[in-house]
């Protein structure tokens, strides 16, 4: 095969992304309280998490002053679909139906044998130590035993 | 085929500035896409198809439509992400027209954004051809100021001239409650103090970067009835042109795309003296000594006169043909919104809703879009259905 | 590779640049690594001093904003153009950019993991609906493996396509697109809205009943074979439980040797053309076209072809 | 759960992604002749006759593609000149440049387009439209834009450097 010239480019540039009031306020409470928040949509009563500032649904702000529509979800639920194969860092990439929301949050599973991985498996948040702020205060879901 | 008349009826904006933390960049557009809504008096619902407009590189986003679509209410609407560069907002604006003028869509949401407090601009654009220009890459700054120094030999225009022009663009977006830089009190002095960054251009003779967000509503057939105003769409006309700043002859003077692009437009609609005939125009000026420049390729007056018409005042709020009466991009720079802005501005001074800095009689608006490849956009507009 | 792609075409058009009026390209920053990626391609797809707009996404959305730009009556003859070069990018690290950096993208996904979330959501359904708790005693072609069913690899590749206003020859007769929620979490993933939706818009555009009788091939462009069953019921063709016993067949083609990301759409397009001037009588393909994690952009073209010549 | 308006966050991402560009043949064939000859080439338009630096396989006026290589000078006129004095990184050495710092548009002798290239004078403020310019290789070449390091300031014409000139 001919061989063609190539040139290696890269790129190496920084980016500092405002999450918004409305997601401030959910990692501000994921760091500073440990707890997951869903926001409720006043017209469908869908819940959505993580909080979200409007509903693409019903196209309808979702004020985040309003404390009415924040909903606190539990730490645990099951697990819905994962990917087979584990990202760099051993972890899956996973949806998890939070009990009392209306979607899936998307997040990982880990610290578990991956043949454990099925769908309903019961699933409980594993904090970081110190919290930053961001959705990977939560490392990861991991399996639970649950009555 | 004849073409079936389409005008905007709305427009939306959010006040520009340098950084904007309090929203990212899916709830920017929301603010602008809302005000658009309120302006036409429409919901959500009445929205048919969208365009988006912005630059992805800047934004550090692939595709960013995907995201950001949903706070335009794209969620199950039929979306296209149109990007060009520094035409994208008016190629965006161009495409929305289009799409209501096919008849496919009754009223089309365009909508442009940019979060330049997010990432590096000057890095993001010096990623173009890697095999040549990424090694000599001195930014648009020094390239403008190449371009610059040629005109400035070819037509003699001062320093002084070009400042009149950052004068008139600070004290009109001073009037501009969106505008992201303001200054009532500026003056040329001012202006030819200001730090030289690449000679022969000052710091205040160049445009800033915003955060910022821009929308219009299109609309066309029956639902354009219930308007008072409605900023009519006449035509328009895109070039673009070789990539490398070196391919043009003495680019900023011969500015072949605007030339051309102009002329057709022109043409289309039947203008002869564009200095006349136009009441009101919003073009794409990134730097002082630009606006000069499009003035001769624009046809707004004789090649080599443009400094004698910033001189002359006519340029100005009150004036013959008064240009960017918003302020211009010397005021506000979201890229992927500037074009937008444009053209919202210009349909504004057509609805009568300018406020402070509305043209008396504006009944002929025209919008040009510039790339720093020289790409250009022009787009007409009036009060006269067609 | 743009330049010999665009030669080709007029050349099978008999056209010249100059008779060109106005250019549509298709391509995205980050797959090509360009600020403004058309800028790279102006002078090869002969866009000099001439109207050019680019589309970033799917070619076939670019073919459809051609089309409506002929509509519109501004213009009468376009080029749309679409480019992708997989062997250049990381296409999968940057596919990570395709996410929000609110909530996802920090997460590290890809669009290799959405799809991946995907097809096992598939294959979860086809589970529950059937009982049957392996998937390869569900479906047809055997060559589905068990894993994620077989992908689709993607390549490097230029489609140029000219369209112009007339009802002779082969015939755009509709077209639709539209936009599925970002959010992998808020989308069943084993179903396709959008693509319902996009098809729904090309059927009533082209005058066509809901039903899928009058058409006789489908070009798909898939990432994996597993997406076809719930495609195909989106846009009508058959229930996900037939598409799962019968898929693909002759009349739902998919391409496996290789798709460039965003002229994948046109390649199938070039592909239903081709097979239309061949076929006699009155003929009528889908084409159909995507970008997006998991298939989040959906499009659909309807071409009709009375069997006379092009 | 308290609310504190003052206290938005960010998300932090670094792009770090690489891509391997063909560069193709026409610029693979310019930088093998650069290493080969020490000399610059151009392409030429058999229908318009511009001779193009950056070469490229397609001219653009004429839609028409470029087989002709041409041997350019080694001098040029600068056509366009700036003195920067803004900080901007240096992409070979990841450090800021030294500030001024002159960017000119070069034509180089036999070429039709100019270049954005930088010049090295010892006064900035004497660097005018017009004046004459060498190109300056680095000793060991590489086969890349890179081998090109600037533009050496010679001063107004004379009758002996106006080169080859068409």
């Amino acid at each position: 095969m001919k061989k063609y010239q190539q040139l290696r480019a890269s790129v190496h540039l920084p980016f500092s992304f405002a999450v918004g009031a409305t997601a401030s306020r959910f990692y501000r409470a994921l760091r500073d309280e440990k707890t997951i928040y869903g926001t409720r949509c006043d017209n469908c009563q869908r819940v959505s998490v993580p909080a979200r500032s409007f509903c693409s649904h019903c196209c309808k702000t979702i004020d985040h002053h309003q404390t009415g529509q924040w909903i606190a979800l539990p730490e645990y639920g099951t697990l819905i679909g994962w990917c087979e194969t584990p990202n760099k860092d051993g972890f899956f990439t996973a949806l998890i139906q939070l009990e009392g929301a209306d979607n899936l949050l998307l997040h990982r599973v880990g610290q578990c044998d991956a043949v454990l991985l099925h769908k309903g498996l019961h699933l409980r948040a594993a904090w970081k130590a110190s919290a930053a702020g961001t959705i990977t205060d939560i490392v990861c879901f991991k399996p639970e035993r649950r009555a | 085929m004849k073409a079936r008349p389409v005008a905007i009826v709305g427009t939306g904006q959010t006040r520009h500035r340098k950084a904007r933390p309090d929203v990212h960049q899916g709830e920017m557009v929301q603010e602008a896409v809302n005000l658009a809504l309120l302006d036409a008096d429409l919901s959500w619902d009445d929205i048919d198809a969208i365009v988006l407009t912005n630059m992805e590189l800047f934004e550090g986003r692939a595709l960013p439509d995907l995201w950001c679509s949903e706070f335009a209410g794209g969620l199950g609407k039929p979306v296209m992400k149109v990007a060009t560069g520094g035409t994208s907002g008016t190629s965006g604006a161009i495409a929305g027209l289009l799409q209501a003028a096919s008849g496919l869509f009754d009223t089309v949401l365009v909508v442009g954004w940019e979060k330049h407090s997010e990432g590096s601009t000057q890095t993001g654009m010096s990623l173009t051809d890697p095999a040549w220009d990424r090694h000599i890459a001195a930014g648009a700054i020094g390239n403008f100021a190449l371009s610059i120094s040629q005109y400035v030999a070819e037509r003699g225009v001062t320093g002084e001239q070009a400042a009149m022009v950052a004068v008139k663009a600070r004290r009109n977006g001073a009037l501009n409650p969106n505008a992201h830089v303001k200054d009532a009190g500026i003056t040329v002095e001012k202006v030819l103090a200001s730090p030289m960054l690449a000679e022969p251009v000052h710091l205040l003779d160049m445009c800033p970067q915003s955060d910022g967000a821009a929308a219009l509503i299109v609309v066309g057939g029956d639902k354009t009835r219930r308007y008072k105003n409605p900023a009519w769409f006449r035509g328009s006309a895109t070039r673009h042109d070789q990539p490398y700043i070196g391919d043009h002859d003495k680019r900023m003077v011969m500015m072949r795309t605007l030339r051309s692009a102009a002329q057709e437009v022109y043409r289309k609609v039947g203008i002869g003296d564009p200095f006349k005939e136009i009441d009101i125009a919003e073009i794409y000026e990134p730097v002082s000594y630009a606006e000069l420049a499009w003035y001769e390729a624009l046809g707004f007056c004789a090649e080599g006169d443009a400094g004698k018409l910033i001189e002359s005042g006519a340029t100005q709020i009150g004036g013959d043909l008064p240009v960017n009466p918003s302020g211009g991009v010397l005021c506000s720079n979201p890229v992927g919104a500037t074009g937008v802005i444009r053209v919202a501005e210009a349909a504004r001074q057509l609805h009568l809703k300018a406020g402070d800095y509305q043209v008396d009689g504006a009944r002929r608006a025209l919008v040009s879009g510039y790339g720093v490849y020289t790409w250009s956009d022009v787009l007409f507009f009036s009060a006269e259905r067609p | 590779m743009v330049y010999r792609a665009v030669r080709a075409c007029l050349d099978d058009a008999s056209l010249t640049m100059p008779e060109i009026e106005a250019v549509v390209t298709a391509s995205a920053d980050l797959w090509d690594g360009k600020t403004a990626s058309n800028i790279a391609i102006t002078e090869a797809v002969g866009a000099v001093m001439k109207a050019e707009t680019r589309i970033s996404g799917d070619g076939l959305l670019a073919l459809m904003h051609g089309a409506m730009m002929i509509l519109s009556g501004h213009y009468q003859r376009v080029l749309v153009v679409a480019h992708g070069k997989c062997s250049e990018a990381d296409v999968d690290a940057v596919s990570n950019w395709c996410f929000d950096p609110v909530y996802q993208q920090t997460l590290g996904v890809t669009d290799s993991q959405a799809l991946s979330l995907q097809c096992q959501a598939i294959k979860m359904r086809a589970a529950e609906m059937t009982g049957e708790e392996s998937i390869g005693a569900l479906v047809r072609a055997p060559s589905w493996s068990d894993s994620c069913g077989l992908t689709v690899r993607q390549g490097d590749g230029a489609c140029a396509v000219v369209i112009e206003a007339g009802d002779d020859g082969i015939v755009l007769e509709g077209f639709g697109y539209d936009l599925d929620a970002h959010y992998l979490g808020d989308r069943d993933l084993s179903r396709c809205d959008g693509l319902a939706r996009a098809a729904k818009r090309a059927y009533e555009m082209a005058g066509l009943p809901d039903s899928q009788t009058d058409i006789n091939r489908h070009y798909w462009s898939l990432r994996a074979a597993l997406q076809l069953p719930p495609w195909a019921e989106a846009i009508g063709a058959c229930s996900f439980i037939e598409g799962l016993a019968t898929l693909p067949n002759e009349r739902h083609q998919i391409q496996w040797s290789g798709l460039p990301p965003f002229a994948a759409g046109m390649q199938r397009l070039i592909a239903g053309v081709k097979d239309l001037r061949e076929s006699p009588g009155s003929d009528r393909s889908l084409i159909h076209g995507c970008h997006g994690p998991a298939g989040q952009m959906q499009a659909v073209c309807l071409l009709h072809s009375d069997g006379g010549p092009c | 759960m308290q609310e504190n308006n003052s206290e938005y966050l960010f998300s932090s991402i670094t792009m770090d992604l690489s891509w391997n560009t063909d560069v193709g043949e026409t610029m693979a064939g310019f930088f093998q002749r650069l290493k080969a000859e020490r000399r610059l080439y151009g392409t030429r338009c058999s229908n318009c006759l511009r001779v193009y630096l950056p070469p490229r396989p397609v001219c653009g006026n004429c839609w028409q593609q470029m087989n002709d290589w041409v041997e350019l000078g080694e001098q040029g006129t600068i056509v366009g000149k700036t003195v920067c004095y803004y900080e901007i990184l240096d992409s070979m050495t990841g450090k800021p440049r030294t500030t001024p710092f002159v960017l000119g548009l070069i034509q180089i002798d036999g070429a039709d387009t100019t270049l954005n290239h930088f010049v090295e004078t010892p006064d900035p403020d004497h660097v005018s439209i017009g004046d004459r310019v060498e190109t300056v290789l680095r000793d060991t070449l590489q086969g890349n834009v890179g081998d090109i390091v600037h533009f050496q300031w010679l001063g107004p014409p004379t009758t002996s450097s106006q080169g080859s000139k068409k």
